[in-house]
Parts: structure tokens; C-alpha cells; sequence
């Protein structure tokens, strides 16, 4: 097993919005949706990325948040970021026959990718505003779109989850949930889908240390660890880890509520 | 067939997890004695809460990992609160604490003593990679042990296992002089090296502290020749540990010398269910050969 | 594009023959020129004849090689007639002498360089499994170190390279003390550990002297880690050896300071081929990188 | 690779003959005539020797000479050996189909094993006397058997280099030899082989440390490694190998004439 990062050149560079630059890497991968990839930048840090890309060259999707994210953002074509894996267990899109992807934000990377492997599942896709929205060309072709802004922007106006409770009160039968997004979200999500028993596969994120190797334990949520056991879970995983959706652990393995977790990871 | 009396501890197996290895939460602690483990080690706490080096901090290479995390832990307070009870786990926690002086190892083992949650403390004064801590602040010389763990004795009637380091000279030496200071048994060891790694694309150490210790197997013939070498200086028990993935590598450690085994590195090669699979194997091994208890087999490698 | 100049030497390429692999025969060191190696290094010799550590003497684990031949070797005197005539091989060769005492090592330089068939003398004061010899006869101290360099300093105007342990506390301070007593450069590292592997069925260590060096994988990291020490604490050039198995690995050490490179388990893991292969890895990845020699990349993981 | 001896028991012990056992391993390898295996006789020595049997559960048969042998040759059922390999090239049967095998005493191990692979080829059987000979009963079922002893107490008196001739003079026809033993009697069969033109394969034998790795140079003969290149060569190797018959080296590298190294080989 090699797992330590190997430096790729960045191929090509796509805005995609203000704050959200994809790059694509001069690497393939054998490697599911939902996977993961750990990457190095050279002296500054190492952050998990899912991969919005898997077939040729693969690529990631970045929002701009601190500071390995900012560093990234000002990289060029050219440039080498180091990378290992793909890593974690991806979702099992193996039976989904009518499937939804419930995206929020930056949690739509790695669900294009599953988009795309599906046959036209229903995609609801939520930003703050039109500006945030990603993918929507990619999207377009490969399912049945749905948008929401906070602001109203673009689409219909308020959250992603709203979309989904709706459709589900229309009588849409779902066979499969999918979702990734701010965690408060995800777990609107997994309310939603325990009240209509519909089989829902979550991807969490957690700050990571090993990334994938599984021993650090930094990325544990009630003893099960995100970048190992996950990133994405089902419905009786979710149910027990009270930690989803409440709280998570800092860099000094600091257990706090996931509102100052997410005020720490925006520094 | 695999109990092994450990200074009164009583495993049910000799597995026991490493510290540093997943042993940040009382739930993965949880976890690690479902998957099996005979006992296991806390991650080493510290005074005060610690971020660690920056990553990467902990990579695989072609023969094991190679770690700088640099000691990130949350500081003895919230360690009180995160392992306030750990009366539901069934097997011996073992707490581990590292200080950059000996008062302030006293001053945290007294801390751990009167949680009464844990059933030995571990000393590591043998981190390869940490400024301010183990070889990095000369806590592996026979001096420094000696003072250590003497300041600890005084603070606590726990089992007292002094972590030892590979990366010197006299490891028996060094022995010694923990289990005259009153250590109840020794661990060894610790990780190797300081090893690096280079990224010829990025052309960078790729450890953000540059260099980090090496675990997994090719450690291992380094610990079953330190556990050797310490088997040989004194009289008090071993905790084997570097490199151990397999039944065979536990038995290779118990003829060694050891009487209980370490596995960190493992749970990487081998997931979780690494603590009852190398049972499993060592009890197939010790029935395919007749040996009855580890006890007979222990240290036979000497014979 | 591979050519680098070591004391003087021009090497076509920078791979070395290690001491101890294969370098027991003009002809073997000729297949190795063949091979496609830049210079190579005899096995080291003694005043006197030795037959070394009984079998197993060598072995090969998960993460390396390890091995314990103690200095087999037939002595000075059947070395002068073995290497008599070097003149056919068009790459520099280099010897590798060991004794007990300065005065011992100075008496070898002197015969070795009154032939006039080698390019440089080096000094292995690290064998970590040789009563005797390296660090079980104290050679690994800096003081040690001084003495016996400077004894060879003054009989031969060779350049001499000191080859030092991955073993002790300080490799950049013993460099130091090498260069300061004439060292032309050094070589880096020597073996690991040692190590010990025991069978578990027959319930004894496998090497009949217990423990031995380790190379190969295992102690690649720490070889890098160690030349990137020493490029930090000395002007001369260095010989990165240990774990090299492919040209990535050979960058890696250049980028940490080496000029050139040893490579001795790499024959175990790829054959005498690697040399070449080696090589053409190498100039593939500089002729991407746009790397023009290696002159551009040394020591550059250090910016 | 894993290049370390591990244990084996001892399952069968077949008392060849009042020198020779052969030990029947508890242990299967995926091994072909001519390779030969490490053998490690714990806290004595480690040393190379052929496989007499491939099939099934391994078997080495060894010659009582010196202090590993002795050893061996004490040792009962159910104790523990250590092996490693195999190693070496092994012969190479493929497309020999008139075969003559030309086989000196203990030299005969590796090549019962060939005989059984080939279509019944002619074995040349030589020993000193009568009770040297080895494996008779196995090689009259796969081969035509040619047997002679140096004082005639079996078969025909004299070498069995004479019977080779004397079949070549006969206007045999071979399209392979294949010899092991003592190494006067290859290079001798080597010699004939050279004037009538017919490929020959003939296994070496050298002190050997590393023994497979091909590491040490110990078993090299003209920078020929007999573990790593050989141990079986064919015409244009031995004509190389100026060695060959004619010196070895000891445990120190010293070279010295084969007759020196012999006697050595016999403590
Ligand atoms: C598996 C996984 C992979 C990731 N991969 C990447 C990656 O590749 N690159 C990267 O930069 N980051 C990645 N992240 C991090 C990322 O998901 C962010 O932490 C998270 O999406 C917040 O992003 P944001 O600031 O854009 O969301 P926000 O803008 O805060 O919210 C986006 C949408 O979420 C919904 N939402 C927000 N709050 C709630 C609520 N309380 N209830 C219901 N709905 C709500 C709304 O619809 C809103 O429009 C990944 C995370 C996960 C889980
Ligand atoms: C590939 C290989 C594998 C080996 N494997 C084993 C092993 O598994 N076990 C083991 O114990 N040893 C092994 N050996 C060692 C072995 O072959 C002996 O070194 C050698 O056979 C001498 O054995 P001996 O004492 O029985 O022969 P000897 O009794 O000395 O000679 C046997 C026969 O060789 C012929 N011969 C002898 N001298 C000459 C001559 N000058 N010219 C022509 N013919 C001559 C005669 O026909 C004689 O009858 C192996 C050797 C090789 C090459
Ligand atoms: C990621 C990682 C973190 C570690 N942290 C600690 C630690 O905090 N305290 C400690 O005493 N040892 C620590 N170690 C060392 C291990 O406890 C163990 O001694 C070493 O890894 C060798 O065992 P292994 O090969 O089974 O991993 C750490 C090892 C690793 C790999
Ligand atoms: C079998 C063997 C024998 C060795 N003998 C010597 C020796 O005689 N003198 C010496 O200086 N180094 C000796 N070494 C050490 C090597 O020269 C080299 O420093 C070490 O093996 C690390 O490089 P590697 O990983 O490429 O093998 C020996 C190594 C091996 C494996
Ligand atoms: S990040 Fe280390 S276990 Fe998940
Ligand atoms: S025995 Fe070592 S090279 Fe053949």
C-alpha cells in the first residue's frame, strides 16, 4: 500500500463560482462516487476532497474557507499538489432504481459524480443564493433538476430539504436518498427520510489526520470513524451516532458543538 | 488459552491497543474491546490541550507509516471528562501521559490516579518526532527515565509501564534504570527512526515536521531484538509492541520475551478486527504445537 | 544528463555499488559496470582473513533484508591479488576497509593505495553486528570517528568517505567530526537497528549471530532522513545509500542532499539490472521536469 | 517476498542408504526440477539443497558429510527444519524429447525429479559402490537405466561418463543432457557433450550464504552466480565459466583449486 501524497500536476483550473474553483489533476483513479482523496499542499496542509470527477482525469472541487483552501485558489495550471487514496466507501448506488440527491452547497461534488452514474435520478440542489450554485450545466444532463436559494436568486426560494418533503408528500416513492451538504441539512434530511422509511445514504465530513488509513481516530463520530468506516452512511448507522448533527471533535480531538466546529473549520 | 497476567492485570488475551491509535474516545475505546483486544492504551495526554503538527501528520510507505502527529490531545481536563467512566468497557484501560518535566508527570498521574477509571499509566519517553517531549527532550537517557518515573511512583499505586525507545543506544540499560525507579513493566517500543519522506514532484519533506517515527513492519524486527535485548536486563514484564500484524508476529514477540503485545500500526493492515483475528491465530498455532498457556512458550527464543 | 563529480570523480551516472553486495570478485565488480552502475565498492576487507557469522547469515522480511555476515572476507593479502588489476573496468572503484584500531585501518589504506587500482578508500564505522568492528567496538563515536579518519588521512591521498550508522543520536555531529578530520565525504547510512527475526516453529532466532543490520525498504526513510541531516551539518559531499529501489527513490535522496547514490538490497529486489533501470527512471522523470542535471535538484527538499 | 526460513516439520525419514536420508517436509512449493531450497537446521547452519520430490508434500536427500548433515541425519520425525526458496533456475525439460540424464551420487537428487518429467529418458546412474546408489526404484519405473559403480559392485564397473560416450559412439541420438555431481564428472560430460555438439544442462554446486538472493557473490563462479543465475547452465555459460572444474571459493572468498575446496566442503 502506498499512502503517502505523490505529487500531480493541476491540468486545468475551472471557476466555477467566486469562491469555488475545480481542478482537475493530471491522475486517474479507480475510484467510486462518494470517494474521497486526501491532498497535500506542499508546507502548508493536508485536507480530504471529494472527487467531482472519476473517469479520465479526476478533479476536485474546492471552496475557498482558510488556509489551505485560499493557497489552493491561488494556484496555477502547472503547479503540483501531492494526492493518496481514493479512500472511504462512496455510496452503493448499486440498486437505486428512482433515486434523489439531495445536495447543499459544496456537498454537491461528490454527488455529480453519482448524478452521472445513475439513470436520471431526481437532483435537488440548494445555495444561498444563484451566485453559489454549482454543476447546474452537468446536472441538467444527467437528471431531473431542482433549485433552491436561501435568497430566492435562482429556483425556488429556501432550503433543499423543503424540495424533498414536498415531492415526498406529492407521493414520489424514492427507493434511495442521497445527500451531502452543511450537516444541519443532512440531518433535516435523515428526519425526513426516517419518517417516510426511505433507505437514505448521508456523507459527513470531519476534520481528518490519517484520512483513510483509520487509526488516528480524529474523524470518530460516537467510535466510528468518517474517513474509514465512511464518509457515507445509512440510516442505521446515522441513527447511532448522536454525534451527527450535534457535535464534532477539533484538531486537539476536542469534542464541541457542531456549531463552534463549523466556526473553527471557516479560520 | 491466551490469559495472561499482566502486574495483576488480567487479560483475556495479550492484545493490547497502542497508544496513539485510535484511543482519543471512550466509545472507540469501546469499540477496540468489542473488536477483541485483551486491553488497550489511551492516546498520551498531556497538560494542556495540543493541536500537533500541522499535516500531513501520519503517512504509509512501502514498509509501514510514519507518523508526526506531535501529540495533539485535548489536555488533562477534558481527558477527565471524556474518560469520567469507563466502567462499561470490560477490559483494563491503560492511560498514557507524557510532561516535559517530572513534576508535571507526578502532577497528571495523580490526575489519572484519582479518576479511578484506569488500571495502569503508561510513560512514552521515547517519541522520536516531538519537541519539548520524549527523545526530543532527552527523556531517553538513563537519567531522565530514573527521574521520571520515581516522581510518578510517588503519585500513584498503579502499574507504572515505562515506553521505551528503539533508537538507542543501550535499550537494556535504559531498562533497567526504569525498573529500579519502580516501573511495573516496560513497553517497547516506540517508533523507529525518525524517518523522512521526500515528493520529488512537489520536491518537499512530505511530513509537515519533515520527519516522523516508523511503525508497522519494518519496525518489527527492530522491537522483537529490543524486547530480546530487554527480556535479558530485567526482571519485570514486557508489553512487545512494533510491527505486529499476525499471530505469528504476537508469538515471535512472546518468545521474545513478551508477555503481552502492543498493535497499533495493525488496525491499518488489517482493520479493527486485527485483535481477534491474531488470537485467533495464535490459539491456532498453540494447538497445532500443544502449548497449553503463553506462560510456557514465553521467552524461549533465550533457550 | 545523470553525471555527477564525487572528490573528483566523474561518475557517468550516480549509482554506486554498495559495500558488501556482490563485491567480492574483479569479476562480479565487472558485470556490475556492465550492469550500468557509475562506480561500485568492494566488500569491505581485513588485515586478516575472516569467515564470518555462521548461516543463516542472510535474509530477506517483509520490509528488507537482514543480515549478520560479520566480515567474511579473505583478507589483505588475497585482496591484492583478487583486485590486482582493475584496469579493464572503466568505472571508479571504490575500496571498503575495516580493522579494530586506527593504526590497523591506517595499514590497510596504505596497501590499498600503494595498488594503484582504486579511486577512493571508505570507511564503514557502522556495522551494527560485528564484534569487533563499527559500532560494537565504539567506532560510531565522534571521537572514534576522528581518530581512525585521521590515521587513514594521513597514509593515502585517496578520497576517503566515511560511511556512518542511521544508529545513533547525532549523525549530522559525526559527520562533523569525519569532515574536520579529512573526510572527502560521507556515506550514508550503514544498516539499521539491528533487528531479529525468530521462528516461531522451531522457536529460535533464524540469524546464528540473533540480530543483524536491516536494509533494503524498511530503512529507506530513515536513510533519507539521515543524509538530509547530514547535508545540513556539512560542505562535503554525501553517498545516499539505503532502500533505493528505483529512480523516485534515487531523487529523493539527491533532493536531500546526496551527490550519489549507494544501492546494494535494490539487486535483491530487481536484479543487477537496476542499475539501468534506475538510471532510466531517473532521466525519464528529469527530461519531464525539465531537470537538466543533477546539480539543479541537490539538496533542494530544503528550501 | 518473504526470504526468511520458516519451520517445517519433518513428516517421513527414508534411509537411502547408510549416508543418504531423505526427508519427506510437511510443506508444498510450486517448484520445478532443478530448484533447490534453503534449508536452515536451527542454531546449526543453513545450507542449499535440491529437491528430490515436487510433487506433493517437498523432500531433500542429503549425504551425511559434514556438521549440518551430521545433524540432520540425527533427526527424527516431527522436528523442525526451516526452509526458504525455492530458488534457482531449475532445468529446463521443455522441448526434450530424447533425453540423456548423467547423474554422480548424491548429484542424483535434483534430477529424479526431471527424469519423472520427461518421456523416458536414458539415466546414466553413477556412484562409487553398490550402496551408493540412489533412488534405483524410482527411476526404473520413468527411465532406461544405465547403472555403474567405480569398483563394479553393481551394474558396470567404471565412471558413468563412459556409458555416455559409449551411447553417443553407439550413434544415440540426444537432444539434451542433463548432469549433477561431483564436478569432475560434470565438466567431463561437458567436454563430450562440446564434441558431439549436443546441448547440455548441468546443475553447479557452490558454498552459498545469501542462497537465492543472489546478493553476496559467495556461489559466483567468473561473476556467475550458481543461486541467482544457475544452478543449472547450459554450453554457453560453462564455456564462460573458466571456473568451472576447476576452483570454488571458501566461506573467506578465497579462491582456491576445486580439490582444496572439496576437502573443505567435506568438514
Ligand atoms: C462528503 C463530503 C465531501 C466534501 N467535499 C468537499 C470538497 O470536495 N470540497 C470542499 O471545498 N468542501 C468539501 N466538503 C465540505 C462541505 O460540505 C461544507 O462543509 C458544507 O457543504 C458547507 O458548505 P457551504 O458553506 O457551501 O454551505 P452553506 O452555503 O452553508 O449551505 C448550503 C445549503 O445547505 C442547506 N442548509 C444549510 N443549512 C441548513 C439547515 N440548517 N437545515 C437544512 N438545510 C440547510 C441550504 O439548502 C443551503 O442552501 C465536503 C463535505 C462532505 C460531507
Ligand atoms: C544441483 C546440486 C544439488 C545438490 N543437492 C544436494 C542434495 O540435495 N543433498 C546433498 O547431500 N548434496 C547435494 N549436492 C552436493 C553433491 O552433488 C556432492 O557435492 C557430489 O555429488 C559429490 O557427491 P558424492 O560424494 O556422492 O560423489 P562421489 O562418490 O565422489 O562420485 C559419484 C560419481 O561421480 C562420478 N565421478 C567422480 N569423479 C569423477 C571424475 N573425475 N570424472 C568423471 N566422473 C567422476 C563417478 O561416476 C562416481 O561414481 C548437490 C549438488 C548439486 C550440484
Ligand atoms: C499515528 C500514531 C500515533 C502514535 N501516537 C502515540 C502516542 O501518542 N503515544 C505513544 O506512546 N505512542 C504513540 N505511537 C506509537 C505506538 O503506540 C506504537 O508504539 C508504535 O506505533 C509501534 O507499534 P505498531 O507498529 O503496532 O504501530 C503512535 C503511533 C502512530 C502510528
Ligand atoms: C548482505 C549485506 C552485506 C553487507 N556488507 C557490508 C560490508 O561489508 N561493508 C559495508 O560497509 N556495508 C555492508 N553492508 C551495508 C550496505 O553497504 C548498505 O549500506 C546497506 O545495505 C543499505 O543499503 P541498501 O538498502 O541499498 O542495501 C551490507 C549489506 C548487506 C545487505
Ligand atoms: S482521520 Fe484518522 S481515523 Fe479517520
Ligand atoms: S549465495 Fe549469495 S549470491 Fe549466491
Amino acid at each position: 500500500m502506498l499512502d503517502y501524497p505523490v505529487g500531480v500536476a493541476i491540468k486545468e483550473i475551472i471557476n466555477e463560482n467566486s469562491n469555488v474553483k475545480t481542478f482537475v489533476l493530471d491522475a486517474q483513479l479507480d475510484a467510486k462516487p462518494g470517494q474521497f482523496i486526501m491532498v497535500w499542499i506542499p508546507r502548508i496542509d493536508e485536507k480530504p476532497f471529494s472527487l467531482s470527477k472519476i473517469s479520465g482525469d479526476i478533479a476536485i472541487t474546492v471552496q475557498k474557507k482558510g488556509k489551505a483552501t485560499e493557497k489552493m485558489h491561488e494556484m496555477r495550471a502547472g503547479e503540483v499538489l501531492g494526492i493518496r487514496g481514493p479512500y472511504g466507501n462512496g455510496f452503493d448506488a448499486g440498486k437505486a432504481r428512482s433515486a434523489c440527491i439531495v445536495a447543499g452547497g459544496i456537498g454537491a461534488a461528490p454527488l455529480v459524480p453519482l448524478a452521472e452514474a445513475l439513470q436520471n435520478p431526481e437532483f435537488i440542489l440548494g445555495a444561498r443564493t444563484k451566485n453559489d450554485l454549482l454543476f447546474e450545466e452537468r446536472l441538467k444532463k444527467c437528471s431531473e433538476l431542482y433549485i433552491t436559494t436561501d435568497d430566492g436568486s435562482a429556483g425556488e426560494k429556501g432550503f433543499n430539504t423543503q424540495v424533498l418533503e414536498r415531492l415526498l408528500g406529492e407521493g414520489e416513492k424514492f427507493d434511495a436518498v442521497f445527500c451531502c451538504g452543511p450537516e444541519p441539512m443532512m440531518r433535516r434530511v435523515f428526519e425526513i427520510c426516517e419518517s417516510h422509511k426511505i433507505p437514505l445514504q448521508a456523507s459527513l465530513e470531519r476534520f481528518m489526520k490519517c484520512g483513510g488509513l483509520g487509526i488516528c481516530g480524529q474523524c470518530s463520530v460516537n467510535g466510528i470513524r468518517v474517513c474509514a468506516d465512511g464518509p457515507v452512511f445509512g440510516n442505521e448507522m446515522l441513527k447511532k451516532m448522536l454525534e451527527f448533527g450535534n457535535s464534532a471533535r477539533l484538531k486537539t480531538g476536542r469534542k464541541v458543538p457542531l456549531k463552534e466546529y463549523a466556526e473553527w473549520r471557516q479560520k | 488459552m491466551l490469559e495472561v497476567d499482566l502486574c495483576n492485570l488480567r487479560l483475556k488475551n495479550p492484545t493490547i491497543l497502542a497508544s496513539g491509535i485510535l484511543g482519543v474516545s471512550r466509545e472507540l475505546l469501546q469499540r477496540v474491546s468489542d473488536s477483541g483486544a485483551g486491553a488497550a492504551t489511551i492516546k498520551s495526554i498531556t497538560l494542556n490541550p495540543r493541536e500537533g503538527h500541522h499535516n500531513p501528520t501520519i503517512i504509509g510507505f512501502e514498509a509501514g507509516i510514519m507518523n508526526a502527529v506531535g501529540y495533539s490531545n485535548a489536555g488533562i481536563e477534558e481527558a477527565k471528562k471524556e474518560f469520567a467512566d469507563l466502567s462499561g468497557i470490560k477490559i483494563p484501560i491503560i492511560a498514557s501521559i507524557v510532561a516535559e518535566k517530572p513534576e508535571e508527570f507526578a502532577l497528571l498521574a495523580g490526575e489519572i490516579d484519582s479518576l479511578h477509571q484506569f488500571s495502569a499509566i503508561e510513560l512514552p519517553l521515547s517519541c522520536p518526532h516531538t519537541p519539548g517531549f520524549g527523545l526530543l527532550a532527552g527523556q531517553g537517557t538513563p537519567e531522565a527515565t530514573s527521574a521520571i518515573t520515581n516522581a510518578v511512583r510517588e503519585k500513584t499505586r498503579l502499574p507504572i509501564f515505562v515506553k521505551l525507545s528503539p533508537n538507542v543506544p543501550g535499550i537494556g540499560e535504559l531498562a533497567k534504570s526504569a525498573e529500579k525507579a519502580g516501573a511495573s513493566a516496560i513497553t517497547a517500543v516506540n517508533t523507529l527512526g525518525p524517518g523522512m519522506l521526500i515528493d520529488i514532484n512537489s520536491r518537499k519533506p512530505v511530513l509537515d515536521f519533515k520527519c516522523g517515527g516508523i511503525s508497522g513492519p519494518a519496525l518489527r524486527p527492530v522491537a522483537v531484538r529490543c524486547v530480546y535485548d530487554v527480556y535479558e536486563s530485567v526482571k519485570i514484564p514486557i508489553i512487545g509492541v512494533g510491527g505486529i500484524l499476525t499471530g505469528r508476529d504476537a508469538i515471535e514477540m512472546i518468545l521474545a520475551g513478551a508477555t503481552a503485545i502492543g498493535i497499533g500500526s495493525g488496525i491499518y493492515y488489517r482493520g479493527m478486527n486485527i485483535f481477534a483475528q491474531v488470537c485467533r491465530e495464535m490459539e491456532m498455532w498453540m494447538k497445532k504445537n500443544k502449548v497449553k498457556s503463553l506462560e510456557e512458550i514465553r521467552g524461549q527464543a533465550h533457550a
